[in-house]
């Protein structure tokens, strides 16, 4: 019952997972993870059947269109505008260097992100899923699109370089929710973007800082508390 | 009042007895009022003893306990009377000692410190052994245990001392988790943290619990393999505090474990027969250890050892006879375990406040820098010598008469058991001979070395007399040595109360007097005093004493040194030497080199083989182990979050 | 005639303090012979106490009471463990369950005041003496309770008159191998406890080497005099108690009883004074390997006890 | 009524953004504690109507944790004043502002009858916290707070996946899909199992990341380690409390969809795990508030621990979240006070505090018996409910387990805060002039005081509390 253009929406963010993970280039990275965000804001009504059901119930429905677009608009200018633009700001102030560096290397980051990916697959096609869910791909990709989201965490020296692990971990985490979006309240999914958008802005804060108290804002650095 | 609510009373007067120390000016006058306060608390506590004596049991005294519907209880029954007399007058003789051992004037940084948890532990032992139940217990036994951890650390400015208070408390919470471990499975079984005998043994849990038990008490008792804390805790502690320790708080390991013993009547016969086995081993190891010191007090710590293990011997005859249902077994183990705790207190307590008169008066701990003492600390040096002949076992004082009553439950054994339990029992009794003839080696030493033969430094040359405060503590123990030792039958009826009170009633042994030949240990004690005032009279007659004095004979050479004596060290060397399976003596020889070499220097130790040769590399090899650990927290942040990434697949995956 | 418990007692306390100083001079008798020599009279050991109690006497500046104690306990705890072996037929004037015991501890007791006599000279040699004295008590000790519990466990008994009666003499009939194990051993206890050789020389003329002799270096006179009286009871305690572990029969007559006991005491004497003149002195560093040599007889002979 | 729990500190936070005065805004802590300390006594006693559609609700289970966020913000508060006047050198219009919007965060995460209303309290708290620990603007205490944001928002990325899997088991289940406890308690319930266990384990490893379980506690002695002491008290007392009742949650819904002995299994993992590894690494450890944060992750092992164990562990575990709380408030406050006369908190430094600071000295080392489990004091009472339940059940093992863990964590613990109490005072240059004063050794003392009162009874409406919340969480749909 979901719509058809989900999976190829999935594909599409599979395969921006396997960008992100392999561009050492902050901005492009920075770019893509925006678009990443875009991707899913825009999927948001798409997947809210529950709408489509009040939609077509008749004018009552006027409202709830409203809501549904404002929330869109919300997901989307926060995900795909705010935070890239606040970030490529945080990189030109705090002059932080445009390339990002990886504990492991990028090749091996995309191949064990290829690997995370059939995993997910695999993982997921053991789980029960719902009627009408089976042959989606919103449930491996979603767990892909986390571990993805991990694996920069895992691998990415750079303070900035871990936000953005960071948000494309809640993007995969916010691809689960479409499965959700009927049976979750409206709440809840606003207080995810501002977590979303509070935890990144917090962050960002912080990278400022980073990078001001260490150049290069290398989390190399951050490594007196030890034992 | 009931007598159970006077002792409570007590124990917590004697605990409450260094408060007002706190808020007061430091003065030896307030000194002397916290040792006031503990008296009359003590007094109390005798009254109550002596209620309890008169008025037969009484239903205990109970109040709601921190946990739900449960209630906690102090009552005074056999074993806890058995307990009881030596922790009043021991602690109050004690404190009295400190008065002027340890002034308030002399040592201004800890004299209220001392003095507060000085009563703090008295009161928490006679919580521990009145309480009726695991909590109570429990609660006593931690104030105890923390008080005596700051008396030990009273010189805290001494690196040694801070070593020492540490390891105690380390091994103390051992203890204390092992008690806490104890009771809580006894809750499991039985359903309550009261003393209630559990009826099935023989499940995990139960054995558990004795287990446990073991180690615990064991720890705090401090039997062989498990005394690491006891030899430099006792040593560094002031000697008073060493009295009550040595005297009284490592026989509350003993009292938890005849308490616990109580609680499991059900026992099979290997256990018992494994008790006597490793009090047999902890008597032997304790006193080898002991002729090897040269540290006064180390030397009584070790002899402790000894004495604890002579204890649990004697318990663990009295297991035996319950297991095989044989009352006279039981009665001569159980009442000649509690005569020697009593004796221990006494004679321990004794030459440890003597010991602290030698501090006091010459300055020093190492044996081998005394001598002479006997002609400048008369007293002293004869109140120790009670204690010295009196911990051998020798009669006619009182260490002789538990030992016998342990050595005739042994032969009883040995004879009337069949092969495999007579074997434990006819090993046991020649390891307590081999026990009572290396105390004997060893206390003349100390005696001889201390207090005979000329002052080995100007320090002991110039040794004084302590005061009378000092001095009166130690004769009354000295005159209670010798009472218990010329007349054991006074005592009889309340060891015949505590077995009573140990075997629940159930095939009440007979009684002691009938049972050991007391009374006829008063007849050769007179005999005895018979023959020593005959041969003194006859020496006295062909005027002996008066006789001309003259340098000792030194095989010609005139001038002999006081520095030319036979030291401590080299008095136990053979023994040393016999036993360096065990003491793995360290020397440090010189290395001489040229034809005339200059000054050399010769050194050796006895240090604890558990303790240097085990636990610490233990503890090393350990804390190597923990510190591979540290690298996978080596402030990465990345591997952080690996960690969380893993453990969320482990756990997926786990099934 | 026998009977009557106080005059059985009258005649062992009277044996007690008159025979005791026979003994070392049997064994002198025995070395004198073995040497070709004449030797000094039986009795010379009774004139040496005399002469000695009534000579002067002279001090050590060092000492105190203690040094005048040690021979007065000596002698009072010699008396008191002569007072509780059984010699005759009757039984000991002190007997009482666990005697045994008291027999061990009161010459313990005399053996802590000796020593600690020794040290209050402040003499190298002396404290040397009681350091070894103290060393080889502690393995002595062991052996001597191996063979009593191996005793106890033949005979039923807890008091050295039954331990040491007829019911031995069955003991000798089933587990006589035990028996014999035991008696080797503390026939080497009663050497090492009276520093007979192999372990001590009475006779050599060095300080150095020597164990009970060079502890009484400095007495002198009367105190001097208690302690040779006290040395040859405490050999005298040992040599009964052997003679009746090796033959506890009854010869049904009273005063043969006596006899027999006494002569055997002597027999002692004679075999201390055979080994004396046939042995050579060990060195001080396998004295300790032979007692552990006697408590591991001691030991066997207990555990065939055990097992029987 | 309830709803004031959470508008009172978020208005008093206006309020301190507003004030200008650095001298007196922390005044304002005092203030809104005591409003929190009288808006609990007046609600936790009754409970009260759910509100907001039943989103927000003071059910048994949560009266415990409203009551000890009230206490231990209070005593922090006490503290705050005195403190802060110290660090005059430093604005702290940024902090009283966040402490007092972490209260209102704490207070919702209590209140919260929502599992996503919780999940976007227990966010909110981690924001929060970081400007207090990133308090004293040096590089250190950057990295600790970069680390703590970090770490803390993964798991709470981890908590939402798990909420959505929940959600999805629900689903999957067949049953209507709600967040809702009371509609979860109400209702029967059939879940998707496979769904269910995923969802618990990321939501305990979620939430535990906020508790400080191990392997997920690594932000915990850098946080605890850099930020000032009052702070370190709130997050060990307050925070972690707070994550614990969402752990509880969760472990509720397990027990309605049957399936108690998965969820036991995963959190005696955890319990075990988290103990041994505070074991691990308090071993020698150098820094007194380090060695601290290490022993919180050691009781926030027992808590799940007693969870795990079930039975009358649960109670225990339930005690001792408040006695935990309050004793580690105490210590934290003294250990403040020893990094402000020492002007530093390794042991090298720190030498003899019984004789520079008796009293914060003296109180540390009661605190320190006290949270190793010595009786007489509430964390034993607790502990011997935990250890007791796990033998009563027959977990045998588990429970001697426990008790050697708890012997290795009394070892390392004590070998490093010992030695700094004992012995002469160090020589050193860098001493400085702080020595104990009234206002902010009284807290700790009061910290002190509580815990040993509780150790010596346990008050009948505590008790009552425990109940009702054991009798809670046991409670659930009629099975079919």
């Amino acid at each position: 019952m979901v719509p058809g253009i989900v999976d190829p929406c999935m594909v599409l963010v599979l395969t921006l997972n396997f960008h992100i993970l392999g561009t050492p280039r902050l901005r492009s990275l920075i770019f893509v993870v925006g678009l990443h965000g875009a991707l899913l804001g825009f999927l948001y009504p798409v997947a809210h059947q529950g709408f489509h059901a009040e939609f077509h119930g008749g004018p009552a429905a006027l409202g709830a269109l409203i809501r549904l677009g404002l929330l869109t608009a919300a997901i989307v200018g926060i995900k795909g505008l705010l935070i890239p633009n606040v970030m490529h700001r945080a990189v030109r102030l705090a002059d932080i260097r445009p390339t990002l560096s990886s504990v492991i290397g990028f090749t091996p980051s995309v191949l064990l992100g290829g690997i995370g990916t059939g995993a997910a697959f695999l993982f997921a096609s053991r789980l029960p899923l719902r009627e009408g869910h089976e042959h989606h791909l919103l449930v491996p990709a979603s767990l892909a699109t986390v571990l993805a989201g991990f694996l920069v965490l895992v691998t990415r020296r750079e303070a900035l370089g871990q936000v953005l692990g960071y948000i494309v971990m809640e993007n995969g985490i916010f691809v689960f929710g479409l499965l959700l979006i009927d049976a979750m309240p409206v709440l809840v999914e606003l207080g995810v973007v501002l977590d979303l958008f509070v935890g990144v802005f917090v962050m960002i804060i912080i990278v400022n800082h980073v990078s001001r108290a260490f150049p290069e804002a290398s989390t190399e650095h951050l490594r007196t508390l030890r034992e | 009042m009931t007598s159970h609510a006077l002792i409570l009373t007590s124990g917590l007067i004697a605990m409450a007895s260094g408060f007002p120390a706190l808020v007061l000016p430091r003065s030896n006058a307030v000194q002397a009022l916290t040792s006031l306060i503990l008296l009359a608390g003590n007094a109390a506590g005798a009254f109550a003893v002596r209620g309890w004596w008169m008025e037969g049991p009484t239903p205990p005294l109970a109040f709601p306990s921190p946990f739900d519907g449960l209630s906690v209880g102090i009552a005074i029954d056999g074993v806890s009377a058995a307990f009881l007399v030596p922790v009043l007058l021991v602690t109050s003789l004690a404190s009295i000692y400190g008065l002027g051992y340890w002034r308030q004037s002399e040592h201004p940084e800890n004299g209220v410190r001392v003095g507060l948890f000085l009563g703090l532990l008295s009161g928490a032992m006679t919580v521990i052994v009145t309480a009726r139940d695991g909590l109570m217990f429990l609660a006593g036994w931690e104030t105890m245990a923390v008080a005596a951890f700051f008396l030990v650390a009273a010189e805290d400015h001494i690196r040694e001392t801070r070593m020492a208070a540490w390891l105690y408390l380390a091994a103390s919470h051992l203890a204390t988790l092992c008690a806490f471990g104890t009771f809580l499975l006894l809750y499991a079984i039985n359903g309550t943290y009261e003393f209630v005998p559990i009826r099935e043994t023989g499940t995990a849990a139960s054995t558990a619990l004795v287990l446990l038990a073991l180690v615990g008490f064991g720890t705090k008792a401090g039997i062989m393999p498990l005394h690491v804390w006891l030899p430099s805790a006792h040593a560094q502690a002031p000697s008073h505090v060493s009295a009550v320790m040595s005297g009284l708080l490592i026989k509350m390991g003993i009292y938890g474990l005849v308490r616990v013993a109580m609680l499991v009547p059900d026992m099979p016969a290997e256990w018992g027969l494994f008790v006597l086995a490793i009090g047999t081993v902890s008597a032997i190891l304790g006193v080898a250890f002991a002729v090897g010191q040269h540290d006064i007090k180390r030397l009584l710590a070790y002899h402790s050892i000894e004495n604890i293990g002579i204890i649990v011997m004697g318990l663990g005859l009295a297991l035996v006879g319950r297991s095989v249902g044989n009352p006279v077994w039981t009665l001569l183990g159980i009442s000649g375990a509690i005569l020697h705790v009593w004796n221990h207190a006494l004679f321990k307590s004794l030459l440890f406040l003597g010991a602290g008169s030698v501090i006091h008066g010459a300055g020093t701990r190492e044996i081998d820098r005394l001598g002479g003492l006997g002609k400048r600390m008369p007293v002293t040096a004869t109140c120790f010598l009670i204690g010295a002949v009196a911990i051998c076992g020798l009669p006619p004082l009182n260490g002789f008469v538990s030992e016998l009553l342990i050595y005739i439950g042994l032969f009883r054994v040995a004879t009337g058991a069949d092969a495999s339990t007579a074997s434990v029992a006819a090993l046991a009794a020649p390891g307590l001979a081999l026990v009572g003839a290396l105390a004997v080696a060893c206390f003349v030493k100390v005696h001889g070395i201390v207090f005979l033969g000329a002052p080995r430094t100007p320090e002991a040359a110039k040794a004084h007399e302590s005061s009378f405060v000092m001095l009166g503590p130690m004769a009354a123990l000295a005159a209670c040595c010798v009472v218990i030792g010329v007349v054991p039958l006074a005592v009889a009826p309340i060891l015949d109360v505590a077995a009573a009170a140990f075997t629940g009633g159930v095939a009440g042994p007979a009684s002691l007097a009938e049972s050991a030949p007391l009374a006829a240990i008063s007849g050769v004690a007179g005999l005895f005093a018979g023959f020593l005032a005959a041969g003194a009279l006859f020496l006295g007659v062909r005027g002996v004493g008066r006789a001309p004095r003259s340098l000792t004979w030194d095989c010609g050479y005139a001038a002999p040194s006081a520095r030319m004596q036979y030291t401590s060290s080299s008095f136990a060397e053979t023994l040393v030497h016999l036993f360096s399976w065990a003491l793995r003596p360290e020397t440090h020889r010189p290395a001489i080199k040229a034809l005339f070499p200059d000054d050399a220097h010769f050194e050796s130790h006895v240090r604890d083989t558990v303790l240097e040769k085990a636990l610490f590399p233990l503890t090393r090899g350990v804390l190597w182990l923990f510190s591979w650990a540290r690298y996978l927290q080596a402030g990465n942040l990345q591997a952080s979050l690996m960690y969380i990434l893993a453990v969320i697949l482990f756990l997926l995956l786990w099934r | 005639m026998f009977e009557s418990f106080p005059f059985v007692s009258v005649v062992h306390i009277l044996v007690v303090l008159v025979a005791p100083p026979l003994l070392p001079g049997v064994i002198n008798r025995v070395k004198a012979i073995f040497a070709g020599r004449r030797g000094q009279p039986l009795l010379q050991t009774y004139y040496d106490i005399v002469k000695l109690i009534r000579k002067e006497s002279v001090l050590s500046e060092t000492t105190t009471w203690v040094f005048l104690f040690g021979p007065v306990a000596a002698v009072s705890t010699g008396l008191l463990a002569a007072l509780l072996v059984p010699l005759g037929n009757a039984s000991a004037p002190l007997s009482f369950e666990g005697d045994l015991i008291l027999l061990a501890y009161a010459l313990a007791l005399g053996r802590f005041f000796t020593m600690a006599a020794a040290l209050d000279t402040g003499s190298a040699f002396e404290g040397m003496g009681a350091a070894r004295e103290a060393t080889y008590a502690c393995l002595a000790e062991p052996a001597l309770f191996l063979g009593l519990i191996a005793i106890a466990r033949l005979t039923g008994g807890l008091s050295l008159d039954g331990m040491l009666g007829p019911a031995l003499l069955h003991g000798w009939s089933v587990a006589a191998e035990s028996l014999l194990l035991v008696l080797i051993s503390w026939f080497v206890v009663l050497l090492v406890e009276n520093c007979r050789i192999p372990f001590d020389d009475p006779n050599t003329h060095l300080e150095l080497t020597m164990i009970h002799e060079v502890m009484v270096l400095d007495h002198s006179g009367p105190a001097f005099g208690m302690v040779l009286y006290g040395a040859s009871l405490k050999l005298f305690v040992f040599s009964a108690l052997v003679v009746r572990l090796a033959f506890p029969v009854r010869t049904g007559s009273e005063p043969l009883d006596w006899i027999v006991v006494l002569a055997g005491t002597i027999g002692v004497a004679v075999g201390v004074g055979v080994i004396e003149s046939t042995l050579a002195r060990l060195r001080l560093t396998s004295i300790p390997a032979l007692l552990t040599g006697a408590g591991v007889l001691s030991l066997f002979g207990m555990i065939l006890a055990l097992v029987h | 009524m309830i709803v004031w729990l959470i508008l009172a500190p978020l208005a008093a936070a206006a309020i301190a953004m507003a004030i200008p005065s650095n001298r007196f805004r922390p005044w304002i802590l005092p203030a809104a504690a005591s409003v929190q300390l009288a808006l609990v006594a007046r609600l936790v006693p009754h409970g009260d109507p759910r509100l907001f559609n039943r989103w927000l609700a003071v059910d048994p289970l949560s009266r415990p944790f409203l009551a000890i966020v009230g206490v231990v913000f209070f005593l922090c508060s006490l503290y705050a004043p005195s403190y802060l006047r110290i660090r005059a050198e430093r604005p702290n219009r940024v902090l009283c502002a966040c402490l007092l919007l972490f209260l209102a965060a704490m207070n919702l995460v209590a209140l919260a009858h929502h599992l996503g209303l919780m999940w976007v309290a227990a966010e909110t708290m981690t924001l929060v916290t970081i400007p207090s620990i990133y308090f004293n603007h040096n590089p250190r205490s950057l990295e600790a707070a970069w680390k703590t944001l970090v770490l803390g928002s993964v798991g709470i990325a981890m908590a939402l996946l798990g909420s959505f899997f929940l959600a999805y088991a629900m689903l999957e289940g067949g049953s209507a899909s709600t967040l809702l406890i009371d509609e979860l308690v109400e209702r029967p319930h059939t879940l998707s199992l496979p769904w269910l266990r995923a969802a618990f384990v990321l939501l305990v490893v979620g939430y535990g990341t906020k508790m400080g379980l191990a392997p997920m506690h690594t932000w915990k002695p850098d946080a605890y380690g850099e930020a000032p002491g009052m702070a370190g008290a709130l997050l060990a007392g307050g925070m972690t409390s707070c994550a614990f009742l969402c752990v509880l949650r969760f472990v509720h819904i397990a027990r309605i969809a049957d399936d108690a002995d998965y969820a036991s299994r995963i959190l005696l993992f955890f319990g075990l795990l988290s103990m041994a590894t505070a074991a691990v690494y308090m071993a020698k450890q150098k820094d007194i508030k380090r060695c601290l944060a290490y022993s919180s992750v050691e009781h926030m092992g027992m808590l799940v621990f007693g969870l795990g164990i079930g039975g009358g562990a649960v109670a225990g575990a339930l005690l001792h979240v408040i006695h935990n709380a309050v004793c580690k408030t105490g210590m934290f406050l003294a250990a403040g006070n020893i990094h402000r006369a020492y002007g530093s908190k390794s042991t090298d430094a720190v030498r003899g505090v019984l004789r520079r600071l008796p009293a914060s000295g003296g109180l540390l080392l009661v605190g320190f018996f006290a949270i190793t489990g010595s009786p007489l004091f509430g964390p034993f009472v607790s502990e011997s409910m935990i250890v007791g339940g796990a033998f009563a059940s027959g977990q045998l093992a588990a429970g001697l387990a426990f008790l050697a863990l708890m012997l290795i964590v009394f070892l390392g613990m004590g070998n490093t805060l010992i030695h700094c109490a004992l012995g002469p005072e160090p020589e050193s240059a860098n001493a400085t002039r702080f020595r104990d004063r009234i206002p902010m050794v009284a807290p700790v003392a009061i910290c002190m005081l509580l815990t040993f009162a509780l150790g010596i009874h346990t008050p009948e409406f505590l008790r009552d509390w425990i109940d009702g919340a054991v009798a809670f969480l046991a409670s659930g749909p009629a099975v079919p």
